[in-house]
């Protein structure tokens, strides 16, 4: 029982602090986007007051059950990756649900979401909702193979398929990951460009050819639901790419640090980029991002 | 026992055939009667390692039990039950339905047969009559019946030829058909004989697992053999060849000094069909049709299984194999319910029916979930089990493959809820009405059981377990097998239960802000009332996406799918057509060129007279 | 060009006595001819001439004639040379050959003037409105049909403010000089 | 507690605020105003510093803008985008054709007055309004939307029968799904 409430308290906590930082970070998307077009852009805060306001929507309508529950399956995916993955070196933030094992575990519940979601979008019978659903899993199809490669080569380097073991290594030997396992960590970093789905990889919301995709039937609490669990869930994929890649943080002021930087790079990429077709983000991610998994892979197997 | 289970299934297949004639009512009650009355023996009066031995002539006939075939009958009587029912039903009204239920019964009565037999000569017998009686159904009903049925009982007497083959290289060496003998005496045989016997078993093996080259007549098979066969056909069936396999690996290509090529082959032959099988579901338009596919796929996750065969591997591919029966079960009967409701399988023409069939809808999205491996359901375990197998035992490659598959399996899973349940409702199917409850509750039951097994996977990883163990494999972790708790490739241990409730805990409490939220102004809209730019989509506007599903992805792998198996099978016969009509034109029909055929074979003969005899 | 321009006026007045035609500069010929041969001659042009593409099919209201007169304007992609085809119809009965046999595309701009002008094309397979959605007037090309009554019918107008004052007289009298009439020196 | 008048208060203080920073405009793109759009979003004039984002569909969008003209066959789509948008919601009439028909005065199938038709919170005037004025319009709206007085969407609820006659007046044959939020 005190387990139970330790582990409700925690995911209570570490969900405000995913919803502050990974809203922050979305702000400070839109600033930086801002900046870089030589604009003013909105104030940092603008994607909470974008959020409060989604939230306060006084109507809202569905087309059935999937669609109703489709925000609650993506929070899923958001909340248990959470509360797999630690937050702090460890587990010095809260104890979480780590077990030996988790990665696949966690391959798994990471799609969970998105595919409840994909249901959701199906049943809301507009077409533009349905074609941004197979964008999106034939892109995942694509970028989950050099991400799975990385994921295969850390496991293999270092006999383990869990990631408090695997931030235990870096603590024990001090060495970051992305310097012992170069390769893993390329493939993992361009993987993550699909992850994000910025452009040129925003191919499944596509604002200007897909209106939004998945999401264009969705408005008031249920777009705010979507949006508070894509930030946290952006929030813990970059925590999940920090603990096994660099070292993991000691302090949430390290880890803020470490995120944002990380973050920086889809964004960045994503700024100065046009959009690709399906087929080509496919293709991209089976081609140079893969490479560099095999290279994982071989540099695990051999060295 | 065993005695007494067969006779009762053959005579209740030969009382419904002729109960047929009489009354439509008889029948039915007969077949239900039997299969029950299977059942009920199976489960109660059967024990695990009774023998049972008589003579036909001079060879010794042994049936009988042992952990491991129960595991596998547990899968054919659970199934075979449970799609009876769903017969019942589905079956009604159609043509020659005597025949329907004695194939039916037949099969189930020689793939109980297959498992229970413990001498090569009934293993045999059995296996013809499966591959007959479901041949029967494959040419029972369904449009392109020639060429399915040739294909699958051509590659079913390839398959055949080749175990009889290997049967006859046994008897010749041992002068024994007991499987028993074959086994302890493999160590005997000459080194060549060590590595054909194996292989030709595998052939008749992966024929009915539907293993890479030998596939090509499973998606025709599984599509064209009625729905309430099907969930059989691709459930169990295929699993005796699994179960053979299983058997050829641990009894003997263990034993091989150089067994890891042959593991390695095997092993990339099953990632390989895998992917090839995941590919192709994800181009098909019929469900039927990419469920056969999706079916070939899956049974290439358990062959890599099988293949790789450490502790964690077989057992994952029993589990699997288990798993697969009951998902795919759950599966067939889904299109068979949508298909007696609707009357067409085809994803580009019926749409929209979550709200009309929402149970069916509820099954066969559970059986998704299932399938596509996500938690917190059971096929899960499976995958997770295989993952950690598969990287424990360095094959890292293979992992890519498998993951990749399994990745792009999603693809077909979501074209397959999308493609009948969801997307806009329309008029021209505004009068179906839910399947009947016999069709609904065998999948709703069948779905449960999945949900179950995501927590507690220890109900079939226990006999499982029991199962590897009379096979010879240490008992693993296994003696700590409870039900919610897993051991990865370390030794570690995984709670199940915490992951699950979480899960349902967060899903649940978002679900409860979500409706509580606004709950008077949420509203429900058709799905005609959509977003489209301002237009309104007329009663006969369908704007549902369903047709070049997945063209982006298949542009992607295009280079991948543009060679077919079946093209070379096809050229390959045009070839060896050709090679027989050059040597049929011997056959002049002159009396005179015969003369000269037989001068010249004489001449030949006098002339190679020293080299051949002397 | 202007020996191919010739070239085409004689030949069209070989097989088509009664074409009048008129040779215009650069590229361009005219024929006007009756409505009865409109197809013959412009499926003579096409298949025998080359002119292989329709560009426009236009329409004009010549209401004091009680006539409309519809100019066919095809295109010679090989001499660069664009011929117009004129042909006058009774304006109170307005009936005109489909024309969407020999140039598929010629349907959109037949629909087009059945709705604006009320011309009505013999065969046209095409029932539903094509750009006036659920209109219900006379077809407003029509020169007589008054617009501006219409609008005033139909659609509400605001009244406009209270204050609202001449914007001549107010600059006038707020600077002190007389502008200059733009509008007596231009001639309608 | 949340009964509580002051407690509402502030919680109206706190959507009001959150209403106003954010307005996700669907503009719908008719005559010429719409080229008016790009330059008051881009570098130039930036709106999205005022919390201005363009919303790709109307289940998101919470301002309707709408650039110009609009025929009677427009005018359907727009009844309709207006009505899949959710509470609370805005319209803004843009350029002097939303107001009196500008200088489609007396064209066959231009509406005259968009107010007769969906309830319009902010006129922005001009043929066509330049950028400032876009601006200073969306500044008007934040300005209705903090003292609570942007209540085009009850106003449009109380009196549909009167939006509705008028509608139906132009667009006769009305085939739509019923209002019904």
């Amino acid at each position: 029982m005190h387990e139970i409430i330790q582990i409700t308290w925690g995911a209570i906590v570490s969900f405000i602090l995913a919803f502050t930082v990974g809203i922050t970070y979305m702000g400070l998307n839109r600033k930086i986007t801002a900046r870089i077009q030589n604009r003013i852009g909105p104030p940092w805060y603008q994607n909470f007051i974008d959020v409060i306001k989604l939230g306060s929507k006084q109507t809202s309508i569905h087309h059935g059950v999937m669609q109703h529950m489709g925000p609650a399956f993506i929070m899923v995916t958001s909340v248990m990756s959470l509360l797999i993955i630690p937050i702090l070196n460890q587990n010095r933030f809260f104890p979480n649900l780590n077990f030996h094992g988790d990665l696949v575990f966690l391959l798994y519940i990471m799609v969970f979401g998105p595919l409840g979601m994909a249901l959701g979008a199906g049943q809301t019978g507009n077409p533009n909702s349905a074609i941004g659903v197979t964008r999106g899993l034939s892109q995942m199809a694509g970028f989950e193979i050099p991400w799975v490669m990385a994921l295969v080569a850390l496991m293999i380097q270092y006999k383990t398929t869990s990631i408090v073991d695997l931030m235990n290594i870096q603590v024990e030997t001090g060495k970051w990951l992305m310097f012992s396992s170069p390769f893993a960590f390329l493939a993992a970093l361009l993987a993550m460009l699909g992850m994000f789905r910025y452009a040129p990889f925003d191919i499944v919301g596509a604002p200007q050819e897909l209106a939004s995709g998945p999401m264009s039937e969705n408005g008031g609490k249920y777009l705010f639901v979507m949006m508070s669990a894509g930030s946290v869930f952006a929030f813990a994929k970059l925590t999940l790419y920090v603990d096994l890649f660099m070292g993991g943080a000691n302090n949430l002021i390290i880890l803020v640090v470490k995120t944002f930087s990380l973050y920086l790079f889809p964004m960045l990429y994503g700024i100065v980029s046009p959009r690709y077709r399906t087929e080509q983000s496919v293709r991209y991610f089976w081609g140079w991002p893969s490479l560099f998994g095999l290279l994982a892979i071989l540099h695990a197997m051999f060295f | 026992m065993i005695y007494i289970l067969f006779s009762i299934l053959l005579g209740g297949a030969i009382l419904t055939f002729l109960a047929n004639k009489i009354s439509g009512l008889l029948r039915d009650t007969f077949f239900l009667l039997t299969m029950l009355g299977a059942t009920l023996i199976f489960y109660t009066q059967l024990h695990i390692g009774g023998l049972v031995n008589f003579s036909i002539g001079s060879f010794n006939l042994e049936w009988g039990v042992n952990s491991f075939s129960w595991y596998f009958s547990l899968i054919v009587l659970g199934l075979g039950t449970l799609a009876a029912f769903y017969a019942l039903s589905y079956m009604k009204g159609k043509e020659n339905l005597g025949f329907f239920y004695f194939s039916f019964l037949i099969s189930i009565l020689s793939m109980l047969g297959i498992v229970m037999s413990h001498d090569l000569i009934s293993f045999f017998i059995f296996w013809e009559m499966m591959t007959w009686s479901s041949y029967f159904m494959v040419i029972y009903s369904g449009k392109n019946v020639q060429k399915n049925g040739i294909n699958y009982i051509l590659f079913s007497a390839f398959g055949a030829y080749a175990m009889l083959t290997a049967i006859a290289l046994v008897y010749a060496n041992i002068h024994s058909l007991s499987i028993v003998e074959m086994i302890s005496n493999y160590g005997q045989f000459s080194p060549a004989l060590q590595t054909w016997i194996p292989i030709l078993f595998l052939m008749a093996f992966s024929v009915k697992a539907a293993m890479m080259p030998l596939h090509v007549w499973a998606p025709g098979a599984y599509s064209d053999s009625p729905m309430a066969y099907t969930s059989v056909f691709s459930g169990a069936l295929s699993k005796m060849g699994i179960y053979g396999m299983i058997l050829i690996f641990v009894t003997m290509i263990s034993h091989l000094p150089d067994d890891t090529w042959f593991r390695e082959v095997f092993a990339w032959l099953g990632a390989i069909t895998a992917i090839m099988g995941t590919l192709w579901a994800i181009a098909q338009d019929d469900a039927r049709k990419l469920l056969a596919y999706s079916s070939v796929a899956q049974l290439g996750y358990i062959i890599t299984g099988v293949a790789i065969g450490t502790d964690l591997a077989m057992l994952s591919a029993l589990f699997l194999a288990a798993l697969h029966a009951l998902f795919k079960g759950t599966l067939f009967m889904a299109v068979g319910a949508v298909e007696r409701q609707t009357g067409t399988v085809k994803f580009s023409e019926v749409t929209g029916l979550i709200r009309k069939m929402p149970w069916t809808f509820i099954a066969s999205l559970l059986a998704i979930i299932a399938l596509a491996g996500i938690p917190p359901l059971g096929g899960f375990v499976g995958k997770w089990m295989l993952y950690e197998s598969l990287i424990n035992s360095n094959h890292y490659i293979l992992v890519i493959a498998i993951f990749f598959a399994s990745t792009s399996a999603f693809l077909y899973c979501y074209k397959f809820l999308f493609g009948f349940f969801l997307g806009q409702e329309e008029k021209e199917w505004a009068h179906v009405k839910e399947a009947p409850a016999l069709m609904v509750v065998p999948m709703l039951l069948m779905a449960g059981f999945l949900v179950i097994l995501g927590t507690f996977p220890g109900i079939l990883l226990k006999p499982a377990d029991t199962a590897m163990q009379t096979l010879g494999f240490a008992p693993t972790e296994g003696h700590l097998w409870s039900m919610s708790v897993l051991f990865n490739a370390w030794g570690d241990q995984v709670l199940l239960r915490p992951l699950v409730y979480a899960i349902a805990g967060i899903f649940l409490f978002f679900l409860i802000i979500l409706t509580v939220k606004g709950w008077k102004n949420t509203r429900y809209v058709t799905t005609k009332d959509i977003s489209s730019s301002g237009e309104v989509p007329l009663e006969h506007e369908n704007l549902t996406f369903s047709v070049n599903f997945y063209q982006p992805f298949l542009r992607a792998v295009g280079p991948v799918m543009k060679h077919r198996m079946i093209t070379w099978y096809r050229e390959f016969g045009a070839g060896m057509e050709t090679i027989f009509d050059f040597t049929r034109r011997i056959y002049t029909g002159n009396g005179q060129t015969y003369a000269i055929y037989v001068m010249v074979f004489l001449v030949i003969i006098l002339l190679l007279q020293n080299t051949i005899f002397g | 060009m202007e020996k191919t321009k010739l070239s085409i006026i004689s030949q069209i007045k070989n097989h088509f006595n009664d074409a009048r035609e008129k040779n215009y500069p650069y590229n361009r010929v005219d024929f006007s001819v009756r409505k009865e041969i409109v197809p013959q001659v412009l499926l003579y042009l096409k298949d025998v001439m080359g002119f292989k593409h329709l560009s426009h099919i236009s329409c004009v209201d010549w209401l004091e004639d009680n006539e409309f007169e519809l100019v066919f304007i095809v295109w010679s992609p090989a001499d660069k040379i664009k011929v117009f085809v004129h042909t006058r119809l009774d304006r109170e009965h307005p009936v005109m050959d489909n024309l969407d046999m020999i140039w598929r595309h010629a349907h959109t701009y037949e629909r087009e003037m059945r709705e604006m002008f009320g011309i009505q094309f013999t065969g046209l397979d095409a029932p539903e409105e094509f750009l006036l959605e659920d209109w219900q007037g006379p077809p407003p090309m029509r020169r007589d049909f008054d617009t501006e009554t219409y609008a005033a019918e139909t659609y509400w107008e605001r009244p406009g403010r209270e204050d609202a004052q001449d914007v001549r007289e107010t600059i006038e009298k707020r600077t002190g000089e007389v502008l200059p009439d733009f509008a007596k020196n231009y001639k309608r | 507690m949340i009964n509580d008048k002051n407690s509402q208060k502030i919680v109206d203080i706190i959507r009001n605020y959150a209403r106003k920073h954010s307005l996700w405009i669907l503009a719908y793109g008719t005559g010429c105003g719409a080229i008016e759009i790009p330059p008051t979003m881009t570098s130039r004039y930036d709106a999205e510093r005022l919390g201005v984002r363009g919303a790709a569909t109307p289940r998101q969008a919470d301002v309707l803008l709408i650039t110009g003209y609009l025929t009677t066959k427009t005018l359907k789509r727009v009844i309709r985008v207006y009505e899949q948008m959710q509470d609370p919601k805005y319209v803004i009439g843009f350029g002097s054709c939303t107001i009196n028909g500008g200088m489609y005065w007396d064209s066959y199938n231009t509406i005259k007055a968009l107010d007769r038709y969906l309830p319009v919170d902010v006129y922005i005037n001009g043929c066509m309004p330049r950028p400032e004025s876009v601006l200073a319009g969306f500044a008007k709206l934040q300005e209705l939307i903090q003292a609570g007085k942007a209540d085009g969407a009850k106003k449009y609820k109380e009196n549909l029968e009167w939006y509705r006659e008028n509608q139906k007046k132009v667009i006769p044959t009305w085939r739509m799904p019923e209002y019904n939020w």
